[in-house]
């Protein structure tokens, strides 16, 4: 296995100008600097505000940083800086390499559940009914109700949703997941489903940087913790 | 008689212009000279000359003639016999402002510098059959030269300004779209096929020698709400004014005889598109005393820069290529030759799309 | 050096000397044209040779007949003709046609040239409607009559638009056109004026001939000289030239169909055919629209039979 | 990777012009006309590239100069300056060349084969009165078909792909609903199996309903054909839903691009943030 770790942040910082309130700075975050190794599990903690998500947007690049490096290592080899390639290098390596799990529904709105879900799969060349038979036993499995899986996951309840996001995310095990909070709103026994897939999941070689609403997952899926640095006040 | 016989076309042909000349011959009648149809249908002279696009008085008056009145017939035979011409040369511009007025009015502002001349109009009285015309000519002659010498007569200046130099001045007039400069020698429609967008020469040309009615119509249109020009007449003149021209290039410049024409200058007002509402100049001029035609073909010339056409009488290349008498009179007639090579043709059509249900001879996927 | 210039004028004029001109109209310069608008046409008619099937604007000159009456046709003969020529004018076919009367008359008197009615021994052909059913050869010239000189203005009215049209070959409209006639009609409707290609290239309108005529077009040995007058446009199909109507491969170009008629004059069932209504009767029967190929086969002096276009029914 | 269409210093101007045109104008100033003469910058020193089987949106307020980058790109009107590059053009027709400098013949061809267009009023799309598959027919026998049955054939399979029902091929698009017109108006740009498509304000002014119809066809005709566009519209939420990149003009002038959702949630200058904020 290659020493260096897949993925090393180092020094990366979040600022945000809000120039609708006369330029006023917000504070992300910021001196964060941590790495993570090929197939390890990483937990972000520190206090709820310290810029966990942000940090994981970061990497996502849904957010642009200010300042630091997000040193990646592609499965062509070398290396890319995440947070300076260009948009078009960062969708490639999205599409190829990286899934990104959130707390809220952001899917397309008019497609059934079972269709979201098998998105990705067609998207990378899978026949339409082979990705659909396995959406829907991946729906099955995180215990969506079949009657549910042609119909539009707007209507759906909170958790549902939840469940459905990450059936997408997971559908097709990208070789680095970001997790925010994928449990949050989850009962007993769809989390320990999420768990259990994430476990098997990490068996099989994913990497993953994950931001947990409940400490006892950690022990559990966590290999190692990186708590974000406290924020001095803003100027 | 039928349109073709299979031999003997040639003598009917003949016989049917025989037949046509007769009826200008009618027995016992002196017809009128060609003097006397040039000064008492002067305005059909006129309206002769200009759609003929030749400036002669006695040739207009024998075209009249020999079309037994009919415009658009004797403008053809005028442009017809204009086609054999040799071309000597083009003349120096014309400036209308040492116009010799025999006529000048604006509808712009009540008083003008020089004032308003009505000279000879019929604009103010009412279309009653003058049966004073049956009249022994001399009397009536003599009673209206009394009544003229009557009347308080003030002497006329030899010039008057030009009414729209008075806006210009100020700045409200907006400058021509397309700039010409006067030394670009104009082009001569009769000698060049038209383009468009068509030079500025190429398209007061155009109307000048187009057909009164014709201009009239699209004109009208426009005025009445298929157009947005609103025009207002700055001035309309009608007088005489010198042709000049220089035999040499660098030679003294020759005035070489006078004519009678009629100009009008329409005022518009044009959207705020360059940012400031101004007004844009329509231009009309055209040979003799045809004031329609002037005030007609000036709307067009205003119409015709629109910004955006939308209105027929906006597309300058509508208006310009409909507006010819003799064009389209031509092709109006051309109908009544026979076509049956081609009805023919189209009747083979008809009868095989009728000949079952299309659908189910051809089926289309 | 009086006698040079007379000798200089009498060559720019070919056909003036001994002439039956002389004193028939006096006032007018020989072929009614002054020598300068001749030059001028010829120089069009060459660019428009040089271009085949391209529309070549002109100074049209006024004539002493009427615009739509052949005005476009006759300046091309006036300009072309010599002493030596030998023309026949026709329309619809027929020699004898009041127009085409007319029209021969006028040029015979500006020039005094001889005049025919038989296709064969004509040097110039002035036609409206019409190609004549016997072939023409190289030493011939046939000049169309043209009311509307473009084929786009059915689909397209201003001239601004055709000519761009033309000049990037955006020919997909009156394809358009057709394959909308198709889905309403089965058939393409046009009758006569059908378009057609030249020359792979340009889209002509061939004046008002029947499809019929359409073939004798393409890859000829003759030249074709088109003009029209009110509308100033000169263009041409030099010998040889490839002319093709616009067809689909599944919707195939068809000339009129005269299957199991004879011309009751001549017997001919290979020329094109005018109906005819008979008063008495109410019955029709058909007869050649040309005149001289239904004469000479009747005096027994022509062709057998004409030569039946290509793609007949 | 090569990009599929390039774009560099695209800029055009209407009106006479002057020398200061450029420097008196656009985002830093505020506005495109020049104050010294009047003239418009419409668009200004815009570069981008777009990718193949990317979805690049262009968003703006009216007057940003996006629907005439869309009007440049289609070869609508001439461009001031600027060059133009296309991929699939370049083997065939451009030699690698500035696609501006091609010859309007030239230009027309390379449209009709690899660009197609959806324009906001089908009306500039779309011949009304001729029958929906005459549409679609048009731009096939300007790629030179010439078979009418195999014309048909390939109609009725696009309007399908685009939910027109196809006892509604003969019939003229001024008989159609506003939605089923810009389906019509997709069908057609479709025809030639163009590699690109350019959008442009596709579903303003229809009914909501209708435009999310729309966006979805539109979507999933992406998804299954893989086709490159850009798609051109003030709305966040069209670009939200059909884009991976923006870019964002005003004044004429590309003043942000991003990945679309950073552009969302992230957005750098005050008049994304001002965008971004006024979403209902």
């Amino acid at each position: 296995m290659n020493p260096d770790p897949l993925l090393h942040v180092e020094d990366l910082a979040k600022r945000f100008v809000c120039h609708m309130q006369d330029g006023k700075v917000i504070l992300g975050f910021e001196g964060v600097s941590f790495r993570v190794r090929e197939g390890a599990a990483l937990a972000l903690t520190g206090p709820s505000g310290a810029g966990k998500s942000s940090v994981l947007k970061c990497i996502y690049r849904s957010y642009l940083p200010v300042q630091g490096r997000i040193r990646y290592r592609p499965l062509e080899g070398g290396e890319i800086d995440l947070a300076r390639a260009s948009e078009t290098e960062v969708l490639r390596i999205r599409r190829a390499e990286i899934g990104y799990v959130t707390q809220f529904l952001s899917v397309l709105p008019r497609v059934p559940a079972v269709d979201v879900v098998a998105e990705p799969l067609i998207t990378a060349g899978a026949p339409p009914a082979e990705a659909r038979r396995r959406a829907r036993a991946m729906l099955e499995r995180i215990g969506i109700e079949p009657t549910l899986w042609e119909a539009f996951p707007a209507t759906f309840s909170g958790g549902e949703k939840q469940r459905v996001n990450f059936a997408r995310a997971v559908i097709r095990p990208p070789r680095l997941l970001l997790l925010d909070e994928p449990t949050a709103s989850l009962d007993r026994r769809a989390m320990a489903v999420v768990i259990e897939v994430l476990a098997e999941m990490k068996a099989r070689g994913t990497t993953m940087i994950a931001v947990f609403h409940e400490d006892s997952l950690l022990d559990s899926l966590m290999d190692e913790r990186y708590r974000l640095p406290s924020k001095e006040a803003p100027p | 008689m039928g349109y073709v016989a299979v031999s003997g076309g040639a003598a009917a042909i003949e016989n049917a212009e025989r037949f046509r000349k007769l009826r200008q011959f009618p027995a016992g009648i002196r017809p009128p000279t060609i003097e006397e149809i040039r000064s008492v249908f002067h305005l059909a002279v006129d309206r002769v000359m200009g759609e003929g696009s030749l400036y002669a008085p006695e040739l207009a008056a024998l075209a009249l003639k020999q079309a037994a009145g009919d415009s658009f017939e004797a403008a053809f035979l005028l442009r017809a016999y204009r086609t054999t011409l040799p071309r000597r040369g083009s003349t120096e511009p014309i400036d209308t402002a040492a116009m010799k007025v025999l006529r000048r009015i604006s509808a712009a502002f009540k008083d003008i510098p020089g004032g308003q001349i009505l000279g000879p109009t019929s604009d103010y009285t009412l279309r009653l059959l003058d049966f004073d015309l049956e009249g022994d000519p001399e009397v009536v002659r003599h009673r209206l030269l009394r009544e003229l010498r009557a009347a308080p007569a003030q002497p006329l200046p030899e010039e008057f300004p030009k009414v729209v130099d008075l806006l210009r001045r100020e700045g409200l007039l907006a400058p021509a779209r397309s700039p010409q400069g006067v030394s670009e020698p104009p082009v001569d429609v009769t000698r060049e096929a038209l383009s468009f967008p068509a030079p500025r020469s190429a398209r007061l040309q155009t109307l000048a020698r187009g057909e009164t009615g014709g201009l009239l119509a699209l004109a009208y249109s426009n005025m009445r709400g298929y157009g947005s020009v609103h025009p207002v007449i700055g001035e309309l003149r009608v007088g005489t004014v010198p042709v000049r021209r220089r035999r040499m290039p660098s030679g003294p410049v020759e005035t070489i005889g006078e004519i009678l024409i009629t100009e009008a200058e329409v005022i518009a007002r044009i959207g705020d598109e360059d940012g400031e509402a101004r007004f844009r100049l329509g231009y009309g001029l055209c040979f003799g005393h045809n004031e329609t035609k002037a005030i007609a073909m000036a709307v067009l010339d205003r119409a015709m820069d629109s910004p955006e056409p939308a209105a027929p009488s906006e597309d300058e290349e509508f208006v310009l290529t409909h507006v010819d008498g003799i064009e389209s009179m031509g092709f109006c007639n051309h109908y009544k030759l026979p076509h049956y090579v081609t009805f023919q043709s189209d009747l083979d059509r008809l009868r095989a799309i009728r000949g079952g249900n299309p659908k189910e001879r051809n089926p289309l996927p | 050096m009086k006698a040079l210039r007379a000798q200089v004028r009498d060559a720019l004029r070919p056909g003036l000397r001994g002439s039956a001109f002389e004193g028939a109209g006096a006032r007018y310069s020989w072929a009614f044209l002054d020598e300068s608008a001749k030059r001028e046409i010829r120089r069009r008619m060459l660019k428009a040779i040089a271009i085949p099937g391209c529309q070549v604007p002109f100074g049209s000159r006024e004539m002493p007949i009427a615009r739509g009456w052949g005005t476009g046709g006759l300046q091309l003969t006036l300009a072309l003709i010599g002493p030596g020529d030998v023309l026949k004018v026709i329309d619809q076919g027929s020699d004898d046609s009041v127009n085409a009367v007319n029209i021969k008359k006028f040029v015979q008197r500006v020039t005094g040239v001889a005049v025919t009615t038989d296709t064969r021994r004509a040097t110039l052909i002035q036609t409206r409607h019409r190609i004549p059913e016997e072939r023409l050869d190289s030493g011939q010239v046939l000049i169309f009559q043209v009311p509307i000189p473009e084929p786009l203005r059915l689909v397209e009215p201003s001239e601004r638009e055709t000519r761009r049209m033309h000049a990037e070959a955006d020919y997909s409209r009156m394809w358009l056109y057709l394959y909308e006639d198709i889905v309403r009609y089965g058939e393409i409707t046009v009758g006569a004026r059908y378009p057609v290609m030249v020359n792979g290239r340009y889209l002509m309108d061939p004046s008002p001939i029947p499809r019929w005529d359409l073939p004798r077009l393409d890859r000829a040995e003759n030249l074709f000289l088109f003009c029209a007058g009110r509308e100033k446009r000169i263009y041409a199909v030099p010998p040889h030239t490839a002319v093709e109507p616009l067809s689909f491969e599944d919707f195939a170009f068809r000339v009129e169909d005269f299957a199991g008629r004879r011309c009751r004059r001549c017997g001919s069932s290979a020329s094109y055919l005018d109906e005819v209504l008979d008063d008495a009767t109410g019955g029709r029967s058909w007869v050649c629209s040309d005149t001289s190929f239904c004469e000479k086969r009747r005096r027994g002096a022509g062709p057998a039979e004409g030569e039946r276009p290509g793609g007949a029914a | 990777m090569t990009p599929l269409l390039s774009v560099r210093g695209l800029t055009q101007r209407y009106g006479t012009g002057c020398s200061a045109c450029l420097e008196l104008t656009g985002s830093r100033r505020e506005t495109n006309r020049c104050p010294r003469c009047g003239a418009i910058v419409a668009c200004r020193q815009v570069s981008f590239d777009l990718f193949p089987g990317e979805v690049l949106g262009i968003v703006g307020e009216s007057g940003s100069g996006k629907s005439t980058v869309v009007r440049l790109l289609h070869f609508d009107e001439e461009p001031w300056a600027g060059e133009y590059r296309l991929a699939a053009a370049s083997a065939a027709d451009a030699g690698g060349g500035n696609l501006f400098a091609l010859s309007p013949f030239a230009r027309r061809r390379i449209r009709n084969e690899h660009m197609g267009i959806v324009y906001q009023h089908p009306r500039l799309g779309l011949r009304m009165k001729v029958s929906a598959g005459g549409n679609i027919a048009e731009r096939l026998l300007m790629a030179g078909w010439r078979h009418v049955g195999r014309i048909r054939e390939r109609a009725s399979a696009l309007l399908q792909q685009t939910e027109v029902p196809l006892s509604r091929m003969d019939e003229p698009p001024r008989n159609f609903s506003g939605g089923m017109q810009q389906r019509v108006q997709i069908a057609k740009a479709l025809s030639t199996r163009p590699a690109v498509l350019l959008l442009d304000e596709v579903t303003t002014g229809l009914d909501v309903s209708v435009q999310a119809k729309v966006l979805d066809l539109i979507r999933s005709l992406q998804r299954e054909l893989g086709i490159a566009m850009l798609v051109v519209s003030h709305d966040l939420g069209v670009i939200r839903l059909l884009t991976t990149r923006t870019i964002v003009m005003r004044y004429g002038e590309i003043i942000e691009e991003g990945l679309s959702d950073q552009i969302l949630e992230d957005p750098q200058q005050p008049y994304t943030q001002l965008l971004v904020n006024s979403v209902l």
